[in-house]
């Protein structure tokens, strides 16, 4: 096979004055702009280009397109690129993937010889012995690995994605996929056409006739002039439900690879048809083309596929393969007609290069000469888009493929998918189905526009939905050629061949999905697009079967293949800050994520800070705490049936604390909820279950309550909250606060008030304190809220004002016994496991979980405990499990465990089971390091002060 | 991408709705046998058809909405129906 | 709505309003899209029912948005809730005009200023610019000037409304305070491809 | 090869490398994997879907209980459910004792099952990584490495830098949104060829005499004696079953079918804890080898490793809502390929190939329902969710065992189906997140 550049065609994409310089495995090379990386190395006499997955057979091209499974290489850190389609760039670092050392000398193809072994499906039958050796074979046979090498270093480059809704969206841009969207366009629809190639026009690119460029050149000319929006190198990667579709922009300006999500009105599927490989001994051998590689590389780029051809026609496109080969020079040594029992049987030559075609054609069988076979076989109608949609094509032995049964309305295929005619008809097809799909899609907006609040209303009623009156495309006869007399490759990503395929069957592999699986046929890159009609052909074949009775296998999408970093795009993912984080990164601060939070842990030293709030005051941002603004007169009603405990007679000034369960009885969340007004409350929960709080709360008033009055409004971020704690935290609020009185008799513990904080009004204070100390919690409307921070520093630096942050907080709030749901609880702890028992009034006519929790009084429940470790200097990991004695037996767990700066010890909540959760009793924690300690149950929850008296200060 | 047909915000993404499962009754809960509210906990019809079922329109107007669907089509039963029982709290 | 950037003070001797959007942009000429940060506009919520005297009082319906007689903007974000715009004079002028109401139905009304930032795009390009961060349908015919709906932008959960200026495609886009300098920068990291103009924190 | 050959069988070839060399030299083909048989009016027992549940059910009725006169009916081919749509991961690394106990069980007997199916499943230990982004997640992995221990399975808490060593693709710098903080590394962990436990399990059971049939669905479940209409329900029994091939008596009906289990359950009468959600996965091109161990992250909704064929596979979570579709969407790829990247940005410019998904059968509690139900007769082997393919071997086993002694064995006692009566979930509910 010896190709070459020629002289300048007239249908040529390639700009000869724009020389492209790029390198080949280290080699350098040229080519022109236009060129694909294929027909540059074409040009330049290169003819193998890949080494096959099992056998390392050398493989040249193929197809000369995006589907052709021979032509992946490694462009720089971009591997298994599709050198058929990829456009030649200056620079270009090219090089064969799968070959070593090198594409020319490949060691593993010695598998060649021992392909006879290494029939499919040969790893299920050995290396079960010894068993100890196969992470040895294991790691051997992982070095076949196909494929291309990634760069770990590649950075996830701009990706951005777009969304966009056309009325109709044309997957396909030949001759019919471009007469629909001008029809579909003068119909009054927007229109989206997307091309998979480089340009729009399909086969007629490639043509050489010259009625074909004629209307090529019409047909561009009326896209120019339309409001149709052409994407060209770009693919409908899938349809999914309701005509979403997935396209990606291979082209973009500033994207690597663009995601276009489209929501089309409706589909029209104009795809064309993919050339079908014929089956037979020597097909995969380099020199072997089918007649669209050998006219793409002629008419578009200028390169003559080889010296002297036989070509095996079965139908039109095999005929035009002659007249252009003829025209470049290549010498026609024999035309064997498929449609009047022609044949070939096999290839001759070398491993690298066919030298002789076995034919059987009007003179018999005989050797012919020659260093290229073009094969016209036929064609697979790719349904992708229609199998996406749920349709079941149905196979037509008459036109040799399968054809769309029932898509649905919003889904029409035109073009050679749809049937066969003359350009004229397959233009009048197309046309017709651009204004089904026009009428059908104004249908759509129709009722989209009148079911959606914000759009223009829409005058009269939905219009009727379009009937189909398309006159059908007919159906040319073509003979069904699948396979040869011989056998040979059907697969040629996975070195499959036909005799591999009827092996399987034999063995009961015998329905398509399962030879697919054991023999991996149409697993490979590409798709099924040129094997998957040859390998049912096999297995029925094997069966004595038609084709229509084995069925086909279910294209999956993508359609095309698409990056990881297309469908990733750009990665959302929203931060959450308080108004205060200027401040705290000012400060030194060290920052936890909490969900989308980014929240001040420490500021260098947490024990300092405990001992801080202890002695002194310390102020910390707990802006995160979840805060929702209730009102109306019925919100109590709402409390009482949300919380466990009772909230009926809370008096307006007036904290509780709540505790809420699901249905199931689990703990769902807690925190404080305070009466601001008459019909006023703000709820405070979790910072983590604030959203998930909200809906839970809306969920109930609007299906089991809808009666009930209460407006609820999440205000979690209207206010930067701030929690001043600490023995001087009253002299430091007197100092700011200018309308409350602060006494502790005008402002007792668990009461809000309402006041002016450092000049800022409408803040609301409230007495509480996880922390266990005297403390104000804050809440100041968030657009002031580093303000009222920076002058409580400042008020307060004479008194030693510090800031804290969460591990402070969990430090003191587990000296407090305080447990955290979700840490000291979890998706199994039941209301009465925390300890709480007397909160839970069962009293209550109905409340979220009260059956569970009534019957929980009867079972055995684990229980939340404070335990102390016998060594005060050890602190068992959260997570360390509690143990009977030296056996494995586990009777709980440490949830939280800290060294308390106040106490000097260890401290820690866990959960145990019950009969060890009385005070004084004796445990066995183990530890990480698999060391047994001794471990004491207290009395109450709280290490530090049991009886509040600090907090109530 | 599921069009899932909101009442008061049209047809959106199913991602802009939040999914809460079968609808069902809830029980008496002063009045139901053990047998009873962990039926309504946990045990569900989970049919191969027609299912009335709620949705969450978490990202548009934060309505509950109860709505007939084919679980095997994934297709509505329109117009959907606003307001009715919630789906299992555990 | 006269004026969306006007500062906002909550008191005439308070500090002044602190915006979520704390970054500093370089200022750029030319390109046909501006975004701007309106963090401190005065933002009011109206809860009652969608029917109800309110609404009628009201005028916009959900989906749909209205100029309110004193200059501030109407927003029907959901059905029975409003959200209303303006500087603090004519969103007060704006919920004055509601007084009494409550008495003929439940009716709620909250100052909303601090919980949400707000910014608006605006330009030939706003559109292009939320099609790449917001899967709604943004046509005229779906999303006409005036139009008002809530959806997710760049995996934020925001209210949206049409508003243009002077006949150039204009959007309001009202997120959660804390998340208000995420979705400025996302925005940014969107629109540049198109030219952007970013009008820093208009309180600075 | 057709009819009954339970009597004077003659035992099949066995696959080792001197067979196939043997049998290539001489070109000779090998023999049917497993009968076609026809279907009989009759049977000892039989089990409801032909995946690798319902075959190892089979497989060890046969071999531990002498229960050969076994039927296996699937709607469509052997394994064409879950079985052949997984990602093939196996693991023990659980967080409840009764979990880790149960799934220790069947990681042993995959380690076993190469030679004692005869079939190379190519059981790859090659270590399994979850990796924990936050405080939270850290400390349960912790719990679960200190549950794991106690149960004797290898499973550690190993931080950034030892992460690093043994996957050297993972950004383990803290520059991502959210980092990674450490990782719960459980050595025995790896994946199987998920196809050729299907196989080996349905060639051993056939061996030993028990029929596969395929495209042989269910229609009904014949029962008598329950409270509810025809005789089924509660404190009835069950007689056979009825297919689109005729009806069969039987004493034993085991229900294997995972995301169609509701409504194979409620032919017999029996609700259960059950909704069906898709769970989706999907495959890259291949590449050279680079990701040497299964890789897990919970709060990033994704799990991935590289086949001996260079492909990475990936998986998610179920789909939000409930549905019997079995077609992959968009925003699934989107969301998959957004974390991987964020563990792994090189990849960036790996493709995406094909895409799909499987039906699961998903519980409250993230555990299987096993066992007895109030219909005498009708055992159920469902609830598997996400995790069934690592549990096959060992829900084979403990299902035959329940099915043959009529008992409940212990190690499946924590999930049989009353406890949805009594309130006693299990505890894996406790740390529900991502856990493949």
């Amino acid at each position: 096979m010896t190709m070459s550049r020629q002289g300048v065609q007239p249908t040529e994409v390639i700009d000869r004055a724009a020389k492209l310089r790029f390198r080949w495995n280290g080699k350098r090379f040229s080519g022109f702009e236009g060129d694909t990386i294929a027909s540059a190395l074409a040009a330049a006499g290169e003819h193998i280009f890949s080494r096959s997955m099992k056998y390392h057979r050398p493989r040249g091209i193929l197809t000369a397109d995006y589907w052709d499974p021979n032509l992946m290489v490694q462009v720089g850190d971009d591997p298994n690129v599709r050198a058929g389609h990829r456009l030649l760039e200056s620079g270009m670092d090219v090089r064969s993937q799968n070959a070593w050392p090198s594409l020319n000398r490949d060691i593993k193809a010695a598998n060649s010889l021992l392909g006879r072994f290494l029939t499919a499906g040969f790893y299920y039958k050995t290396f079960m012995r010894p068993q100890w050796l196969w992470p040895t074979y294991e790691r051997v046979l992982a070095t076949f690995a196909p494929g291309g090498k990634i760069d770990l270093d590649t950075p996830h480059a701009y990706h951005d994605k777009r969304y966009t809704h056309p009325d109709v969206v044309v997957a396909g841009a030949g001759p019919a996929g471009i007469s629909a969207a001008l029809a579909a366009s003068s119909a009054g629809a927007s229109v989206l056409l997307v091309s998979h190639e480089h340009a729009v026009g399909g086969h007629l690119r490639y043509s050489s006739d010259a009625a074909d460029q004629a209307a090529l050149t019409e047909l561009r000319a009326a896209l120019d002039a339309s409001d149709v929006e052409v994407l060209t190198d770009s693919t409908v990667t899938g349809r999914y439900e309701d005509n979403w579709l997935g396209i990606v922009q291979r082209n973009h300006p500033i994207a690597v690879e663009r995601l276009i999500k489209a929501r089309a009105k409706t589909l029209v599927a104009a795809p064309g048809l993919i050339e079908r490989p014929y089956v037979f001994e020597g097909n995969d051998r380099p020199g072997v083309i089918t007649p669209g590689a050998a006219r793409r590389l002629i008419n578009l780029w200028g390169v003559k596929p080889g010296e002297r051809a036989v070509v095996f026609s079965a139908n039109a496109d095999g005929d035009a393969a002659v007249a252009d080969l003829e025209r470049v020079g290549t010498e026609i040594a024999a035309v064997i007609d498929g449609r009047t029992g022609g044949s070939v049987s096999s290839t001759a030559g070398s491993s690298r290069a066919v030298e002789a075609v076995m034919v059987n054609g009007t003179n018999g069988a005989e050797r012919i000469d020659a260093d290229l076979l073009v094969v016209a076989a036929g064609w697979t109608a790719p349904t992708s888009l229609l199998n996406m949609a749920g349709d079941r094509p149905i196979y037509d032995p008459t036109a040799a493929r399968f054809f769309p049964s029932d898509p649905p309305s919003n889904v029409l295929a035109t073009g050679g998918l749809a049937g066969d005619a003359d350009l004229d008809g397959l233009r009048q097809h197309g046309a017709a189905t651009g204004r089904l799909a026009a009428a059908r899609a104004a249908a759509v907006r129709h009722r989209l526009q009148s079911r959606t609040a914000r759009a223009l209303p829409v005058d009269g009623d939905e219009p009727a939905w379009a009937p189909d009156e398309r006159a059908p495309l007919g159906r040319d006869p073509h003979p069904e050629l699948y396979r040869a007399d011989t056998h040979g490759m059907v697969d040629m990503s996975e070195d499959i061949s036909s005799k591999d395929l009827v092996a399987a069957a034999h063995e009961g592999y015998d329905s398509v999905e399962l030879a697919k699986r054991y023999t991996t046929a149409t697993m490979g890159p590409s798709q099924g697009k040129l094997e998957t009609v040859n390998t049912v052909a096999a297995i029925a074949e094997a069966r004595g079967e038609t084709i229509s009775e084995v069925g086909t296998t279910v294209w999956r999408p993508p359609y095309a293949p698409l990056t990881l970093g297309a469908l990733a795009g750009r990665m959302f993912e929203p931060v959450r800050v308080s108004s205060i984080q200027p401040w705290h990164e000012a400060n030194n601060v060290s920052v936890i994520q909490a969900g989308q939070w980014l929240r001040p842990d420490h500021y260098g030293d947490p024990a300092a800070e405990v001992r801080n709030v202890r002695d002194n005051v310390g102020l910390i941002d707990v802006t995160p705490l979840g805060k929702l603004d209730l009102r109306g007169p019925d919100v109590p009603k709402l409390l009482s049936l949300l919380y466990v405990n009772k909230w009926m007679k809370l008096g307006v000034g007036r904290v509780r604390y709540g505790m809420m369960c699901a249905e199931d009885g689990v703990v769902l969340d807690d925190g404080v909820t305070g009466r601001l007004g008459e019909d006023h409350y703000m709820m405070s929960t979790t910072s983590s279950g604030a959203g998930g709080v909200w809906e839970w709360v809306e969920n109930w008033l609007q299906t089991e309550r809808p009666d009930w009055q209460v407006h609820v409004t999440p205000v979690t971020t209207a206010y930067a909250s701030i929690n001043v704690a600490g023995p001087k935290s009253r002299e430091l609020m007197s100092r700011v606060c200018e309308d409350a009185d602060l006494d502790a008799e005008a402002f007792p513990y668990m009461t809000v008030r309402q006041a002016t904080v450092a000049g800022v009004e409408d803040c609301f204070m409230w007495r509480i304190g996880f922390t266990g100390e005297l403390s104000f919690e804050l809440h100041v409307p968030a657009g002031h809220g580093l303000h009222v921070w920076e002058a409580l520093m400042d008020a307060g630096s004479d008194l030693g004002v510090g800031p804290f942050g969460l591990e402070g907080q969990r430090i003191m709030r587990l000296e407090k016994g305080h447990f955290i749901v979700g840490q000291d609880t979890d998706g199994l702890t039941l209301g009465p496991s925390t300890g709480l028992w007397s909160l839970i009034k069962l009293d209550k006519d109905d409340f979220a979980g009260k059956p569970e929790l009534a019957w929980a009084a009867d079972r055995s429940l684990p229980m939340v405990v404070a335990i102390q470790p016998d060594d005060p200097d050890v602190v068992p990991e959260e997570a360390a499990q509690i143990v009977r004695g030296n056996t494995n037996e586990i009777l709980g767990r440490i949830t939280s465990s800290r060294y308390s700066p106040t106490l000097n010890r260890s401290i820690c909540l866990g959960q145990v089971e019950p009969d060890l959760a009385a005070g004084g009793t004796k445990l066995t924690v183990l530890l990480e390091s698999g060391e047994r300690i001794g471990a004491t149950v207290i009395d109450h929850h709280a290490h530090f002060d049991p009886a509040g008296e600090r907090l109530r200060g | 991408m599921l069009l899932v047909p909101c009442p008061n915000c049209g047809p959106r993404n199913s991602t802009d709705l939040r999914y809460g499962g079968e609808s069902h009754a809830r029980p008496d809960p002063n009045t139901a046998s053990p047998a009873e509210w962990r039926a309504y906990l946990y045990l569900r019809d989970n049919p191969a058809g027609w299912l009335r079922e709620n949705w969450y329109c978490a990202s548009g107007c934060r309505r509950w909405f109860s709505v007939e669907r084919n679980t095997a089509t994934n297709e509505f039963r329109d117009p959907p129906l606003p307001g009715d029982k919630r789906g299992g709290a555990a | 709505m006269a004026d969306t950037a006007s500062p906002l003070r909550s008191t005439s001797m308070g500090p002044a309003f602190e915006s979520p959007v704390v970054r500093n942009y370089p200022t750029s000429e030319g390109g046909n899209l501006t975004l701007t940060d309106a963090s401190a506009t005065a933002k009011w919520l109206v809860r009652a029912d969608a029917d109800g005297p309110t609404a009628d009082r009201l005028g916009a319906r959900f989906g749909s948005s209205q100029m309110a007689p004193g200059g501030a903007l109407v927003l029907g974000s959901r059905p029975g809730e409003w959200i209303i715009v303006g500087t603090p004079g004519e969103v007060s002028a704006a919920v004055a005009d509601l007084d009494g109401l409550e008495a003929q139905e439940f009716m709620t009304v909250l100052d909303w200023t601090h919980s949400r930032a707000m910014f608006r795009a605006t330009g030939v390009s706003a559109t292009r610019m939320l099609e790449k961060v917001c899967g709604i349908d943004w046509s005229d015919h779906m999303t006409p000037d005036g139009a008002v709906l809530s959806a997710s932008v760049a995996l934020t959960t925001c209210d949206l409304a049409r508003n243009d200026v002077d006949g150039t495609p204009s959007y309001l886009i009202f997120c959660d305070r804390s998340v208000g300098q995420y979705l400025f920068d996302a925005l940014i990291d969107a629109g540049n491809e198109f030219g952007l103009t970013v009008t820093a924190s208009s309180a600075s | 090869m057709r009819g009954n050959g339970r009597l004077g069988r003659k035992r099949p070839p066995k696959y080792s490398a001197a067979a196939l060399a043997w049998k290539g030299l001489r070109g000779q083909s090998w023999p049917r994997v497993w009968r076609d048989c026809d279907l009989k009016r009759s049977y000892d027992a039989v089990v409801i879907g032909g995946g690798v549940h319902g075959l190892a059910t089979a497989y060890y009725l046969a071999r531990n209980h002498g229960m050969t006169d076994v039927a296996v009916l699937d709607k469509a081919y052997l394994g064409s459910g879950g079985s052949g749509r997984n990602t093939a991961i196996v693991r023990s690394n659980y967080l409840t004792p009764e979990g880790v106990a149960f799934y220790d069980r069947s990681v042993h007997l995959y380690e076993q099952m190469a030679v004692e199916l005869n079939i190379n499943v190519m059981f790859s230990q090659r270590g399994h990584l979850t990796l924990a982004h936050s405080d939270a997640s850290l400390r349960t992995m912790h719990w679960r490495a200190e549950v794991n221990k106690l149960g004797g399975v290898n499973s550690s808490v190993i931080g950034p830098d030892e992460i690093k060593k043994e996957c050297p693709s993972l950004d383990t710098s803290d520059h991502p949104r959210y980092p990674i903080q450490g990782a719960l590394y459980h050595p025995p962990g790896g994946v199987v060829r998920h196809d050729a436990v299907v196989w080996g399990y349905a060639r051993a059971a056939d061996h030993m005499g028990v029929e596969m049939h395929q495209k042989t669905e269910v229609t009904d479940i014949l029962c008598e004696g329950g409270d509810g209409p025809d005789g089924k329900g509660a404190g009835g029994r069950v007689t056979g079953v009825r297919t689109n091939r005729g009806d069969i008596s039987t004493p034993i009906v085991i229900n294997c079918t995972a995301g169609w289990a509701s409504l194979i359950s409620t032919m017999a009468g029996v609700r259960l804890p059950i909704t069906t959600h898709p769970l989706q996965a999907a495959v890259t091109e291949p590449v050279k080898m680079f990701l040497p161990t299964v890789v897990v992250s919970g709060s990033l909704h994704v799990y991935v490793s590289q086949t001996d064929r260079g492909e990475l596979v990936f998986g998610a979570s179920v789909d939000p809502y409930a549905n019997y579709s079995v077609r992959g969407s968009l925003e699934f790829t989107e969301g998959l390929a957004g974390h991987v990247l964020e563990l792994m940005p090189g990849v960036s410019r790996m493709r995406i190939l094909r895409q799909w998904s499987g039906l699961c059968d998903m519980t409250p509690d993230y555990s299987p329902v096993m066992g007895h139900t109030p219909v005498e007769g009708f055992l159920v082997d469902v609830g598997w969710g996400t995790y069934g393919f690592k549990a096959a071997p060992v829900s084979g086993e403990q299902i035959a065992e329940a099915a043959a002694t009529g008992t409940t064995p212990k190690l499946i006692e924590a999930f049989a189906l009353s406890r949805f009566d009594d309130g006693e979930l299990v505890g894996e509910k406790g740390a529900a997140s991502v856990g493949h």
